[in-house]
């Protein structure tokens, strides 16, 4: 089935705009906040989602593919970058048993 | 308000919620519940936004690989416990004042924005995999060639940090 | 962007107009051949390239036509992109700097003679090394070389000092450096100003001296670009407020670098303000006159004061260093012929007391290990040939008539009376308190019977130093129009230089 | 194209090569494939070729130059850290291909024409990085250096693709060209322009590490190992700020009176949080990531004041930066004590004069002393902002006075006698590798920078 | 030889035998050493003689250019003309015979050859002093005697207790020359700002009464400036109190520095200017009442003094201020008469106190000598006739000069004819004073002393009886008009042409009875001197009182007026304190305190910023976002 876009039906793409623009904030907060590494990694991905929601939402709106094959791509480089991040926290855990980056201060000043 | 408005301003609640929801849940493994969820309801939109492969892919990578690595760790390292540590108040104070700012002057930005009108209302064929593909090994071949030395350098890097070194004394 | 990158291909091609570059070539090539010098035959090496590179300077000297005006020594007819071009060459002002530079330095190592310094190698590569900064300094007729010239100076200068210093350098070093530092940085803001057309003017084509005086100024930006050369030179000089690292500097420094931070480092920024800072911003001389002269009023007495009463016998020559030469820079900013051949002469003396007296003081350092007036004495009774010269030297600071002092303070005190009579007699009171200090540290240290240190007297190293120094002081005092022959053309041509670049301004 | 193809065959080649446990093999293959990488790179402009089909990286003069100096930092990186990538067999391979591959990212970097490739570019770039900046791998400041990387680096590509995707919403293109015209043909631009603009501006103020988005680079400077922080220092700095100047300098000139007052208070910031930070520093590589802030405050005024010279000055500023820091890291290589501690320098000029001789030529270029390299760098940066930006080169210069104290301080440390009663620290046998690097940066250091000027 | 060669010679002498005693002084005999000074001294005294012979007009002698620029040519000359060459014969004539006493005073003096070269240098100085043709040489040589003064007071620098003071008594007398010198030079550069010139002969053309109309405070200006000058040199208030001090000096040294030749320099260099002071009457007045309150000051000084060279330092400033009354009153040619006979009998006095000291082993205390005239009677009767001179004996050398100055003041104004002879008064007294308790009464010196009581050898009595036959023949050179028609003011006239007959026109209308009048009042003012003090010190043989006992009068007398207390009080004190506080607050505190401060305020800020490097990567990340708000609030605010 295809749909018709949406764009057509009345939604604004403002409507996508905001939704993305807070998709992305919350993904922020989430790394201000939290403490556990993986769970930043998991905000970032957020962030990273909400950004794939826009521009897809440009991509719709513009009728042109070029930005759904951004987005490809930062599929692509998301996965890589889980994969070092994970395997970066993996080597941490393995340091110091934790993976709280409160933790992790001791470099500073 | 048409069926569809509706039905995408729900969704768009219902995406809020979830990725609040990753957020503020103190127990691991409920977070990553909570994004795949939240994957999930992107995908959706994505659906709506009639671009099926991304909305497959999405949930491919994210929800199904991405996600899953990250459960996998979470259990490995047996994180699930719910033992994260709380940030300190100022820390918190701090960031939702930054967060929120953020949210708040980038609404304000966006709101007014008038996005040029659209021009070729008729090519609507590109979320498919087909116009998707003929893009990706045509127009964008070099940067899918070259997203090779992305992923073996972090493959040579997984390897290099996560694997454990002989001890020499054992 | 395009060519630039060949551009350096043509470097070579470019070079066709090198005359004679042996002033800067020789204290380099001696500097590098001490790397490979014995070190027992160090002192031997250092003095002959001393009196090599004097010898050249003087025959120089000889064969310059002050009429003449101006001889160039580098004169590419290219000029790179950024306005660098490499200009070298001299007048009757530079060359004098340069023989004084030349002459100085070779006094430095001779008097370091007979100490075990003087068999270092990285001193002697030091010392050269600072020559043939400072020739550059006073050859440069481009302005960015003069500034890289300029800062080279310092290196040297600063590693004399803490590698052979008085305990306790450190933070005073440190002062030091970054305060001349800064004062350096005021100057290439200043050099870059003028260079790239700040407020308005049109870019200069290049920083060779005479495309940075054709720009045309208007009076408030002259008034910064004065500004900045300005705060460079009162840090070197230093005038009053700029003053405070002065002391502990020299202090700290070991002889041969007080020597040359005072005999030749202080020179190259009154030369700066007589080659650089007047010519280049003459609009705004009008309204700095005074608040330099002011200045320079202020530390005249400030610091003579002060000298009064310090027990350190160094530290009152520093300050009387600071005393004296406040007045030289106030005869350069009244810019006439007058007051400059004053700043000139007592320039060239600054330079001789200079090393005259920290050469004093440390023979009665190295001797008695102690500085303190209080603590010395009875000196001249031991070693009557040392109490004769250190008068000697003493007295052409206090510009007894007979010494070159009393030529350049005569002629300076009467350039700023005729200024302003009231300054004129208040910056006339160097006389008396510079009296005051320097007997007082003369008579505290060598009266009164002797005290219980072996002195023995002069070595002959530091009696021909000695003596160096009490024949140029007396002939000068004697027969100045010999300097004043020898400038007055270029000084001249330099007034008339800027006075026509003033008038096309109006 | 072809320099990266070779840049990334060597990589791969050094990386199965390592299985044979001859690092001499590998180095070999590394310097080969640089080589051939920079004379492939210098051909490939000076002939004009170009991949046929597809227009996302273009080796024009500016990449050409660039990403030459990239490729050169590179190679000395790799002979000066090779004594220490041979003590580790098994991985000798792997952080020469990681570092080859990143260099391929750089290059990407600076030839791109559009977003993808500057995206991915990036990434090659700092997803090597992140890794090599945990390798030291049971030292818990190396691992904690990757995460504060990995971390704010990630984030930083969200706060990028986010604002490449407004610039995407607000001019319907991710080619430079195309973004270049839509916004110098139009005046009145949507907010999403402005909004992308801003974000890519922050994401590229965290690449560079200007304030306030420079808080990672101390902590992961110092952390990791002393050859990836030469690398970032030299290699990545150059990548980034070359990306930053093709997209701000040329793609987004039009915008300049709108982002330029921005970028200029925030150089100011960084300037004095830079210096700052670095004078009360005990650690070396610390003060070394500090004093890079503070660089880049200085370089970022090629951006703010946009003319003809800019990118050249950026390139002569990035050389001269690149030198004095390759230079200081290999002497810490040699040097430093395992607590990187500045007191471990006392006394070098002595101990190993050469090594010292070159160290202090290093830190007083940093400091911008003539005639060194750094001096006519800085010159250059700042003569040309001058006439429009007075008061920035003024503070510019307010903060090189700064500066020069703590580069002084090292540099008397070096100078000083050791004190009689300490222990003796012993004399270092310097590698042939990092003597042959040593001697090379001080030629540049001496000599390089009346080249620049010409 | 012409003139023009023979004046050069003159400098050149003593020049030359300072430097060879300063090179090889040590190496040469003793004998050889002080005659060759000598020597040398006296062949400029030869000289100076023919070249005074042979003189009709004055001769100036170019030498060298020394400055010469657009508006200031300086260049080094000579004036030979009757002023000049009658200074020059003066300070060769006494210098050679000084030269010959120390041949003897000094023939145990560890510094004998530096001795010599220091007088042979202070000649060659005074002489460009006087035989200058332009201020500016002028000023050479006023330096350079106030140098070679400065090393001659210092001489005894090693010694063990006095060393230090001799040196700081030499410090203070240079530095208070400095400060008329500087007086001076400020003179210079108002001549040269007014007149364009320094040369004496092309000034004196230059200045007449209608070309300086309308500039009388130049004027005045210009005379004053000169005049702080001259006071410092020649000790007048408020620059006197270092010619007291300076007797620390060898007693030959203050016979020909500090009494016979540079003291004088001042008297001088009125006479040489007088075509300008005679312009300026407002500073002949201030001159005329400086040099009254001197002379009156330091006689009631020098009354209560007991240090033998102290009475004759304070007699001598007193007879400067004499002087410089009559310089007031522009009674020049009598000023230089009264100079020349001053020097005669003021060094011989000084060489007699010389050959006292010498033989009293270096005793200079008045208190503990006395009774001396048998055992040294040479001394005794040149010290007397010294005495009488300088106390105005009739037909003696001073009774002459004095009187014309004495004459001079009373046809100016009775009051300070006056006061003048009051301080003439006290002037016999405290000599009388002195002659008699060192030469009458009974020995006060140790055992020792007494026993090596002696005259000094025949090189300090030659010196003494010259001198004494000088001062008691001087006045023949200037003998009033009532005494001798046609011969009359022989040196006036001689002068005539350098005073410009200014003086001589007023002498010579002095009535003849006045001037007999003005003689018996001083005559009768002597005598009655001599009688009290004879019948007080030499009859009776009273001794001064210790310092302490004394009260009133005589206890300000003793402390000198506390003018030294004064000073110390007002500007030595001040100015240390200044020096002290200065260094403390103003250098190390404020201004080393502003750089320091500057340091430690960037040092604190650096320790601030370092506190926000927290290490937590969620601040960083913060910290972050906040700078992409402001980036964003930026654009919101811009746009």
């Amino acid at each position: 089935m295809i749909l018709a876009s949406i764009f057509e039906s009345g939604v604004s793409i403002q409507f996508y705009m905001i939704l993305a623009s807070i998709l992305f904030g919350i993904g922020v907060l989430g790394v201000m906040l939290r403490r556990n590494a993986i769970i930043l990694l998991m905000c970032i991905e957020l962030m990273l989602n909400a950004v794939n929601l826009l521009l897809v939402a440009f991509s719709t709106y513009f009728g042109t593919g070029d930005a759904q094959v951004f987005v490809f791509f930062i599929m692509v480089v998301a996965a890589a970058e889980a994969t070092v991040g994970l395997s970066i926290i993996v080597l941490l855990f393995r340091n110091n048993r934790s993976v709280d980056i409160g933790l992790f201060n001791k470099l500073k000043g | 308000m048409s069926n569809l408005e509706i039905i995408t301003f729900a969704l768009g609640g219902l995406t809020i919620g979830s990725a609040l929801m990753v957020i503020l849940s103190q127990h691991p493994v409920r977070s990553v519940m909570y994004l795949i969820l939240t994957f999930f309801m992107i995908s959706a939109n994505y659906i709506l936004m009639n671009a099926q492969f991304i909305a497959i892919v999405n949930i491919i990578v994210y929800a199904g690989a991405i996600m899953v690595l990250l459960l996998f760790v979470l259990m490995l390292l047996n994180l699930s416990k719910d033992n994260e540590p709380k940030s300190t108040l100022s820390m918190k104070l701090a960031a939702i004042l930054a967060g929120g700012s953020l949210m708040t002057v980038l609404v304000a930005a966006v709101k007014d924005a008038v996005v040029a009108p659209i021009t070729e209302v008729s090519a609507n064929q590109q979320g498919l995999v087909e116009s998707l593909g003929q893009l990706l090994f045509t127009k964008y071949v070099l940067p899918f060639e070259i997203s090779s030395i992305l992923f073996i350098s972090a493959m040579v890097g997984a390897v290099l940090l996560a694997k454990r070194e002989k001890q020499i004394i054992d | 962007m395009d060519g630039r990158w060949y551009r350096w291909f043509d470097l070579v091609l470019s070079c066709q107009n090198l005359k004679a570059l042996e002033l800067l070539i020789i204290p380099c090539l001696f500097a590098l051949i001490a790397l490979v010098i014995p070190r027992n035959a160090m002192r031997y090496y250092a003095l002959i390239g001393g009196v090599v590179s004097t010898v050249v300077a003087l025959v120089h000297a000889m064969y310059f036509i002050p009429t003449t005006a101006y001889v160039s020594l580098v004169d590419p007819q290219w000029t790179t992109t950024f306005g660098l071009t490499y200009k070298m060459g001299y007048d009757g002002i530079s060359l004098l700097m340069v023989v004084l530079t030349n002459v100085i330095t070779l006094l430095i190592l001779l008097s370091n003679f007979n100490k075990e310094l003087a068999s270092n190698r990285m001193f002697t590569i030091m010392v050269f090394f600072m020559q043939l900064a400072l020739l550059g300094v006073f050859l440069s007729m481009d302005g960015l070389l003069f500034y890289i010239f300029w800062e080279i100076t310092l290196i040297p200068v600063f590693l004399i000092a803490l590698w052979f210093g008085n305990p306790g350098r450190k933070p005073a070093l440190i002062k030091f450096f970054i305060y001349t530092f800064v004062g350096s940085l005021a100057m290439l803001l200043a050099l870059m100003a003028i260079k790239m057309g700040i407020g308005g003017q049109a870019e200069a084509v290049s920083f060779a001296w005479a495309d940075l005086m054709a720009v045309q100024l208007t009076s408030c930006s002259a008034c910064w670009i004065f500004g900045g050369f300005l705060f460079a030179f009162a840090v070197k000089i230093p005038l009053f407020p700029f003053h405070t690292w002065q002391p502990d500097t020299y202090t700290k420094s070991p002889m041969a670098g007080t020597m040359l931070l005072s005999a030749l480092m202080l020179k190259m920024a009154l030369y700066g303000m007589i080659r650089w800072m007047i010519p280049l911003a003459p609009e705004a001389l009008e309204s700095m006159e005074l608040p330099i002269i002011i200045l320079a009023t202020i530390g005249v007495v400030y610091a003579a004061i002060l000298a009064i009463k310090q027990n350190d016998i160094k530290r009152t020559f520093a300050f009387a260093s600071i005393s004296h030469v406040g007045l030289i820079a106030a005869g350069i900013v009244l810019w006439n012929m007058d007051a400059m051949s004053g700043a000139l002469i007592q320039m060239l003396n600054h330079s001789m007391v200079a090393v005259g007296l920290f050469l004093a003081v440390d023979i009665i350092e190295s001797r008695t290990g102690l500085r303190e007036m209080d603590q010395l004495g009875g000196i001249a009774k031991q070693a009557p040939k040392f109490a004769f010269m250190f008068g000697v030297i003493g007295l052409a600071s206090i510009s007894v008539p007979l010494t070159s002092g009393f030529i350049g303070e005569f002629l300076l005190i009467r350039g700023v009376y005729s200024y302003n009579w009231i300054i004129g007699l208040i910056i006339g009171s160097t006389l008396v308190f510079g009296a005051v200090y320097t007997l007082r540290a003369y008579q505290l240290s060598m009266y009164g019977p002797s005290k219980n240190f072996n002195f023995p007297d002069l070595a002959w190293n530091e009696w021909l130093v000695f003596f160096v120094l009490m024949v140029v002081i007396v002939i000068l005092g004697i027969c100045p129009q010999l300097v004043i022959d020898f400038v007055a053309p270029s000084v001249t041509r330099l007034f008339e230089y800027v006075e026509s670049s003033k008038n096309i301004a109006l | 194209m072809v320099a990266l193809i070779v840049l990334f065959l060597s990589g791969l080649i050094s990386l199965f090569l390592a299985f044979a446990k001859k690092p001499w093999m590998v180095l070999s293959t590394a310097i080969a494939g640089l080589v051939a990488g920079g004379i492939s790179l210098f051909t490939e402009y000076h002939y004009g070729y170009q991949l046929v089909g597809y227009e996302g990286l273009k080796f024009d003069q500016f990449a050409v130059f660039y990403g030459l100096i990239g490729i050169l930092f590179t190679l000395l990186i790799i002979l000066s850290g090779y004594s220490s990538f041979k003590q580790n067999l098994n991985h000798t391979g792997d952080y020469i291909a990681l570092l080859l591959f990143s260099l391929t990212g750089a290059l990407c970097m600076l030839a791109f024409t559009d977003m993808f490739m500057f995206f991915l570019g990036l990434e090659i770039l700092s997803i090597p990085i992140y890794v090599m900046a945990g390798s030291k791998k049971e030292d818990n400041r190396s691992t904690e250096a990757a995460l504060k990387y990995f971390l704010t680096g990630s984030f930083a590509t969200g706060i990028l693709l986010f604002g490449i995707a407004w610039i995407y919403g607000g001019t319907g293109s991710f080619r430079l060209d195309e973004i270049q015209t839509f916004i110098e043909s139009n005046a009145n631009h949507q907010p999403m322009v402005y909004l992308g603009l801003l974000f890519l501006l922050a994401a590229f103020l965290f690449k560079v590490g200007a304030a306030p988005f420079h808080f990672w680079s101390p902590d992961v400077y110092d952390g990791s190992p002393s050859i990836v922080t030469g690398y970032m220092a030299a290699v990545v700095k150059l990548g980034a700020f070359g990306a930053f100047m093709k997209i701000f300098g040329m793609t987004f000139g039009g915008l300049h009176d709108f982002w330029a007052p921005a970028m200029m208070g925030l150089a100011m910031l960084t300037m004095f949080v830079g210096n700052l930070s670095a004078l009360r520093q005990n650690r070396f590589k610390r003060l070394l990531a500090y004093s890079s802030i503070t660089h880049v405050g200085y370089a970022l005024l090629t951006l703010i004041v946009q003319s003809d010279e800019s990118a050249f000055n950026l390139w002569a500023y990035l050389f001269s930066y690149g030198f004095s820091t390759i230079a200081l890291i290999t002497v810490a290589l040699i040097v430093n004590d395992s607590e990187d501690r500045i007191e471990s320098f006392r006394g070098l000029i002595r101990r190993n004069p050469f090594t010292g001789f070159v160290a202090i030529l290093a830190l007083l270029s940093l400091a911008g002393v003539p005639p060194l390299m750094g001096f006519f760098g800085k010159y250059l940066v700042f003569a040309e902002a001058i006439s429009s930006q007075p008061l920035l080169v003024v503070i510019a210069i307010i903060n090189s006075g700064i500066g020069i104290y703590y580069y002084l301080r090292v540099v008397i440390l070096m100078l000083q006698k050791q004190d009689a009663n300490a222990p003796q620290t012993p004399r270092h046998s310097v590698p042939a590798l990092q003597f042959v690097v040593l001697i090379v940066c001080a030629i540049a250091l001496m000599f390089g920078g009346n080249m620049l000027i010409f | 030889m012409s003139i023009q060669q023979l004046v050069p010679l003159i400098l050149l002498f003593p020049l030359i035998g300072g430097i060879i005693n300063g090179i090889a002084g040590k190496k040469l005999p003793k004998v050889l050493v002080g005659s060759l000074a000598t020597i040398a001294s006296t062949l400029s005294f030869v000289t100076a003689l023919v070249v005074f012979f042979q003189l009709n007009e004055p001769v100036k002698i170019h030498l060298f250019r020394m400055i010469d620029l657009a508006d200031l040519r300086l260049s080094a000359s000579l004036l030979a003309d009757n002023l000049s060459l009658w200074m020059v014969l003066i300070i060769t004539g006494i210098g050679s015979l000084i030269h010959l006493f120390s041949m003897g005073y000094m023939k145990h003096d560890a510094g004998y050859s530096k001795f010599f070269t220091y007088l042979n240098l202070f000649i060659f100085a005074m002489l460009i002093l006087v035989l200058g043709s332009n201020y500016f040489m002028l000023f050479f040589g006023w330096e350079g005697v106030g140098i070679c003064s400065y090393f001659l007071i210092g001489f005894h620098y090693s010694d063990a207790e006095k060393g230090m003071l001799n040196g700081i008594a030499a410090r203070k007398a240079f530095i208070m020359n400095r400060i008329g010198d500087l007086g001076l030079l400020i003179g210079l550069f108002l001549i040269l700002t007014q007149f364009g010139t320094l040369e004496y002969q092309e000034l004196a053309k230059i200045v007449t009464v209608d070309s300086i109309i309308g500039t009388p405070w130049m004027m005045f200006g210009i005379t004053m400036c000169l005049f702080i000058g001259a006071t410092g040199k020649s000790a007048q208030i408020p620059l006197f109190t270092w010619l007291p001090d300076a007797m620390a000096g060898p007693t030959p040294v203050s016979a020909l520095i500090h009494a016979a030749t540079m003291v004088t320099a001042g008297i001088f260099l009125v006479v040489r200017s007088n075509f300008l002071f005679e312009h300026a009457p407002m500073t002949q007045e201030i001159m005329l009442y400086i040099g009254l309150a001197t002379s009156l000051v330091a006689a009631f000084i020098a009354m209560r003094q007991n240090d033998i060279k102290k009475v004759l330092a304070y007699s001598t400033v007193s007879q400067l201020g004499l002087l410089f009354v009559a310089l007031g009153m522009g009674a020049y040619t009598a000023a230089i008469f009264h100079v020349t006979t001053h020097a005669f009998f003021k060094a011989l006095l000084f060489l007699g106190s010389g050959s006292v000291i010498h033989a009293m082993s270096d005793e200079q205390d008045i208190r503990k000598m006395g009774g001396l005239r048998k055992k040294i009677p040479l001394t005794h009767l040149t010290f007397l006739i010294g005495t009488l001179a300088i106390t105005g004996f009739p037909l003696l050398s001073g009774f002459f000069s004095k009187d014309e100055i004495v004459g001079h003041a009373f046809h100016h104004n009775v009051v300070i004819y006056g006061v003048l002879m009051f301080s003439i008064l006290l002037t016999a007294i405290y000599m009388f004073r002195m002659y008699f308790v060192v030469f009458f009464g009974t020995f006060r010196g140790t055992h020792e002393q007494e026993h090596h009581v002696h005259e000094g050898p025949i090189s300090m009595g030659l010196p003494l009886v010259v001198l004494a036959v000088l001062s008691v023949v001087g006045g023949l050179l200037n003998l009033p008009g009532i005494w001798l028609k046609g011969q009359a003011h022989w040196l006036s006239h001689h002068l005539a042409h350098n005073v410009a007959g200014l003086d001589l026109i007023k002498t010579e209308h002095m009535d003849a009875s006045v001037t007999l009048v003005l003689m018996i009042i001083a005559v009768a003012v002597c005598l009655g001197a001599l009688v009290v003090c004879y019948l007080v010190y030499g009859k009776k043989g009273s001794v001064p009182v210790a310092d302490s006992a004394l009260s009133g009068w005589e206890k300000l007398s003793s402390n000198k007026l506390y003018f030294d207390e004064v000073y110390n009080f007002l500007f030595v004190r001040p100015t240390e304190w200044l020096s002290i506080v200065g260094h403390k607050f103003i250098e190390i505190m404020f201004l080393n305190g502003i750089i320091l401060g500057f340091a430690k305020g960037i040092g604190a800020s650096g320790e601030l910023v370092k506190k926000w490097q927290t290490g937590r990567v969620n601040w960083y990340i913060i910290w972050m976002v906040a700078g992409i708000v402001g980036l964003i609030l930026y654009y919101l605010v811009k746009i």
